[in-house]
């Protein structure tokens, strides 16, 4: 049988004799970076052979993670609470640019503090939960004062939403576009420039390559500049292809600021680790900067 | 009475009989005689309508229809149901069309040997002892049309005789238009009134000479080696041709 | 007692296995299993047996009402030709459709309470109970309907004395691959709107990357379904009696 | 031809109910068929042969080694009594394994490709197998071995004339079981490491909520599986033509 | 020579066979006679390796072992497979050791008069064609060990004849230790040399008069009459106590 490669018209040609980095990527903006720097040839340029392995949720992510597939993937702080749990020996190299909203179909809901009493479809004890905890604290809210309703599928808590089952719900982008195509309100978005949760683990071995890390950064921070140049019209096809945005939100979608390489706040991932605990996801307390790698 | 008139029956492409024409009298037993292979099994299951065929068969002036009168069939390969047991198989005509069996069962079991092994299961009989369980199910349900397919053949001589005479009992209790396939002359003289001979698909009706003899006396008659001789002589002529 | 016997040595065999993977392996992903075993007062403490009745519960449901429809359609699939020509194209058209692509509408139409996962395992193993049963009533020979259709039976008692015992042994395989098809399910139904479950134990152990208490959920899911298929096999066993004089 | 003719009466039966429920529901999750059928030519465009290509190459290769495997661990559970009284527990308790638990293990040894999607359709269907052919085989009555046993047959010799045939209809009707749960889990498998696949297309369209593109792969999926259905279906009436003239 | 040394066999608690102890000649024929239920298919089973049972079994001085010594079996219920067609059926015990079938085949289908059925599958054949590939079966082995189980019921009598007389030939021409098993007296005199006559579990060994004459001839003897007679005497005998 034919490889896949071979079909794929965006197959990539043999690289020189490099560093082979394998990351496994997020049908989401966070990822965008990414393929760009693939596609311009920018990892190519500075000495990186990278495979790109897209996957369509976290569970299969986590898993080729844990079996050993990958030497980095676009995660978030809360899943890599889960790697320090799962000793796979992954750390937060770089944040991603990327970012939440908490959107309803509830017309009486107006703020983040309207929410109390409602029900709000996610999946608890994930960085997208972690996010609405945080801003039903800023609006002086528990979480025990809306009503959970766990469901895993995005989507599905999408549509459950939209057929108002759940008043509801966190989402990162492209639902996020779609979910505001659907004509549901945005009552909360997070800024990338301010707040990143989502960020590169990276497995200790790379992370320990110091030079090859550098090399990343710069093909990385090569990819932002450029796309901070751009419009999302220019990237319509990987919009579309992987980053699972239907074609008619791509094309109304607005490119974020995408921010260069950087070090998710300490702060934040503490924040994350902090709330891993006290959710179980961490039998005991551990120190977030121990997870943390330097960006120069 | 059965009528069974310009009854065919083929097998992909294969006519096995053809306008099959004769009558079974209301207190009347036909023995039907014919080479292997000729269609005697062909002929009883179109007669109870299990196999599709031309012309028509009727009992009592209707069409055969199980539902509504009461057949019994001994198949040549007995037809017992593997999950019922002996009891259960033999009571089964009755329990189908409602009646209490219990009694009547228990009665024919004993009269063919059989209440030993009323609660085993058929898999765990003799050959011999499935075909009287199927005898006794057809005795059993009073049928107003009565087809035996070579159903005493797996019999020894001695259960054989006791099976004949309990035929006889049953049948002068309740008779009923009935067809003894067989291969063995001396059955056919024994239980018969007439004689279907079939040959290459067509039938051949013969007199049984002893037929106006008490069944029970019909070995023992003087005539009787004679008459054995003459059918021999006759049916091989027909099966001859 | 041959049997309790080497249903222990299946359990060393399938123990030793695991051991020498888990040593082989040497990760987190695979702990060994006494890592498991010792985790496992830790497991129950935490509300196990409500776990365990919700995952019954929802089984139990699923598949009785699997095993009425399947025995239902399957019989009627070859009993009646007519309504088999339709139901079979239909059957092998519906059959593989992606449940979980269902789940939405489902979700619609029955919440995301029981009710929805309920009707979502039916859905999965429906087909597999249909298929079962209806090809076992294909096999059943003409000649053993003749007996009981020469004796004038109606169509209630042909079912109820020929087709029911004839194909019952088919049912009966056909209830075990269900059955852990049921059981494969429910990692994927009770994913959403509980917090009960075998299936929601394990997943959510494995979403925090927990591996041994991901392990002492499948340990006791294993055991689980080793009980349910005994109790199947006994309840075969029993109804099957006549097979044993063969 | 009423094969056929019942075949379209199906598939309009199966439309008119999907264009009811459509008309009812009157949401995007649930569009009606034409405006399905309208999409399908755009999704057609969209490489759909290299979709079915691949979806099928990984079924192929599932459905071999699950055949292979369980028509020899089936027969193996009920001819040599002695395996198979290990086996049956063995069976019991992996069989409702959640194999997605063993995604990890499955991606350490096989990689991200299609070698660990086709051992993981193959880990879930392949119980299926061995349980539909050891419950065939299991029903072989004594009686029919007999025969060959006294005319002094090998060990091979029953096994070919004897054990196989009489369990032809029993693997077939495993198969079918197997082939829809191996289809119903592209979805589960084709989410990672690929680009092409039914499944993947279908998740695809899911994920962009574009549910007029996700149904026009479930019509792709489900054409498919008839075809697959139908060969299984020809393949069995020509094995088993001895059967047709009872 | 076939030696049967206190053989025993029991069903679930029921003793059915007990010490059952006889030889059968390298060139003998022993037809076996009892009541239907006596055990005549058990003993043919215990003979064969089929069914446990206490004592021994040997044949030409070694236990039975059907992998090394040739049997051949026509069972009661014919055993044929029904996924084979008759030729195949036919020629399986000759496949089985990797000889050439297909002309003994043809040649013994001819004689038993199956030659337009061999492409046939059982289930299209009636009960006698059945028993008559069987038969053929039985024959075309070549058997060191030959069982026949009522394997002549369901023939009608000329075509019994032939296959007496087929039976005959074949014997003549590889002669084998013979059991025949039967509910017919006239087949136990025509076929055998010695009777072994089965009451209550227990054998009893019995001439037969007219051994010493020719098959094809016994029939036709004087003192056939007489014989039969005398055998039907004194098997009712044995069986009554
Ligand atoms: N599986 C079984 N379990 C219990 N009893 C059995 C089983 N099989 C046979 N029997 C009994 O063993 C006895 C001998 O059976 P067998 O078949 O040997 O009789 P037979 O002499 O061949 O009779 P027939 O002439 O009717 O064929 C019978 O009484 C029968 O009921
Ligand atoms: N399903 C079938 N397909 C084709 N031919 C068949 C089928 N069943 C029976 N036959 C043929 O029909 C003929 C009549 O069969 P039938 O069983 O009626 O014979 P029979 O007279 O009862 O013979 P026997 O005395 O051997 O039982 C036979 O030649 C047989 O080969
Ligand atoms: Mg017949
Ligand atoms: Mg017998």
């Amino acid at each position: 049988a034919p490889k896949e490669s071979a079909v794929q018209s965006s197959g990539s040609a043999a690289a020189p004799k490099s560093a082979t980095i394998r990351i496994g990527t997020m049908a989401a903006p966070d990822s965008l970076p990414l393929y760009v720097a693939q596609q311009a040839g920018y990892f190519k340029k500075h000495h990186l052979n990278v495979k790109l392995t897209a996957f369509k949720s976290p569970k299969e992510r986590d898993a080729a993670i844990a079996g050993g597939q990958l030497d980095a993937a676009v995660s978030d702080a809360v899943a890599l609470s889960t790697y320090v749990n799962g000793q796979l020996g992954f750390k937060s190299a770089t944040a991603l640019t990327g970012y939440f909203g908490i959107v309803t179909s509830a017309d009486n809901v107006k703020s983040v503090a309207d929410l109390k009493g409602q029900a709000i479809a996610t999946m608890p004890r994930q960085t997208p939960t972690f996010y609405l905890d945080q801003q039903l604290a800023k609006a002086g809210l528990k979480d025990t004062d809306v009503a959970i309703k766990e469901v895993a599928a995005i989507p599905v808590r999408l549509q459950l939403v939209a057929n108002k089952q759940a008043a509801a719900t966190i989402l990162p982008d492209p639902f996020l576009s779609m979910a505001k195509a659907q004509g549901l309100k945005v009552i909360a978005q997070s800024d990338p420039a301010q707040y990143q949760t989502t960020l590169l683990a990276v497995d200790r071995a790379l992370g320990q390559n110091q030079a090859v890390m550098k090399r990343f950064y710069q093909a990385y921070d090569q990819a932002v500049k450029t796309i901070n140049k751009h419009h999302a019209s220019d990237y319509q096809a990987l919009l579309t292809k992987q980053l699972g945005f239907p074609a008619k939100i791509a094309a109304a979608y607005q490119l974020p600021h995408y921010q260069a390489a950087q070090a998710v706040p300490t702060k934040t991932l503490k924040q994350a680790f902090a709330y891993a605990h006290q959710t179980g996801i961490l039998k005991q307390a551990v120190d977030a900067s121990d997870y943390q790698l330097q960006v120069q | 009475m059965l009528t069974v008139s310009h009854l065919g029956v083929a097998y992909a492409h294969q006519q096995i009989l053809e306008d099959v024409t004769f009558t079974v009298g209301p207190q009347e037993i036909l023995a039907v005689l014919g080479p292997s292979g000729v269609g005697k099994t062909t002929l009883i299951n179109a007669i109870c309508g299990q196999q599709a065929h031309t012309g028509t068969v009727t009992l009592a002036g209707q069409e055969i229809d199980p539902q509504r009168q009461q057949l019994a069939l001994v198949p040549q390969d007995y037809g017992l149901l593997p999950w019922l047991t002996v009891a259960a198989n033999v009571g089964l005509p009755l329990r189908l069309r409602h009646a209490a069996a219990n009694q009547q069962v228990m009665a024919m079991l004993e009269a063919l040997g059989l209440t030993p092994l009323a609660k085993r299961y058929p898999a765990a009989l003799s050959g011999g002892q499935r075909q009287r369980v199927a005898l006794a199910r057809a005795f059993v349900a009073q049928p107003t049309l009565l087809l035996l397919d070579e159903a005493f053949s797996a019999l020894d001589p001695v259960v054989k005789q006791t099976a004949y005479a309990l035929f006889d009992k049953q049948w002068q209790a309740t008779p009923a238009p009935t067809l003894v396939v067989t291969h063995d002359w001396e059955e056919a003289l024994v239980l018969s009134d007439r004689l279907l001979v079939l040959a290459q698909g067509h039938p051949h009706l013969m007199k049984n000479a002893l037929a106006d003899l008490p069944r029970a006396q019909r070995v023992h008659a003087p005539a009787y080696p004679q008459v054995l001789a003459d059918l021999r002589e006759a049916v091989a002529a027909q099966w001859a041709k | 007692m041959g049997k309790v016997k080497m249903t222990a040595v299946a359990l060393v065999l399938i123990h030793a296995a695991w051991a020498v993977a888990a040593l082989v392996v040497h990760q987190a992903v695979l702990p060994t299993p006494w890592a498991v075993y010792a985790y496992l007062p830790q497991l129950a403490r935490r509300q196990l047996q409500w776990h365990l009745f919700f995952s019954l519960y929802r089984l139990g449901w699923s598949m009785v009402i699997a095993t009425i429809l399947g025995v239902v359609i399957g019989i009627a699939c070859v009993r009646l030709p007519r309504v088999g020509r339709v139901l079979d194209p239909l059957i092998y058209l519906t059959y593989p459709l992606p449940k979980i692509a269902l789940l939405p509408v489902v979700m619609l139409l029955f919440g995301l309470g029981d009710g929805s996962k309920i009707i979502l395992i039916t859905l999965i193993i429906v087909f597999q109970v249909i298929i079962g049963v209806r090809d076992a009533v294909r096999q059943i020979p003409a000649s053993v309907y003749q007996g009981v259709a020469v004796m004038g039976a109606s169509r209630w008692q042909t079912l109820w004395y020929v087709t029911w015992p004839a194909s019952l042994a088919g049912l009966f395989s056909a209830l075990r691959i269900a059955l852990g098809s049921a059981i494969a399910t429910l990692f994927f139904t009770e994913v959403y709107g509980t917090e009960y479950g075998i299936g929601y134990l394990i997943m959510d152990e494995w979403n925090r990357l927990d591996y041994l208490g991901m392990y002492g959920g499948i340990v006791v899911l294993a055991a689980l379904a080793f009980i349910l298929f005994a109790a199947l096999g006994a309840l075969e066993a029993w109804s099957s009696r006549w097979r044993r004089s063969a």
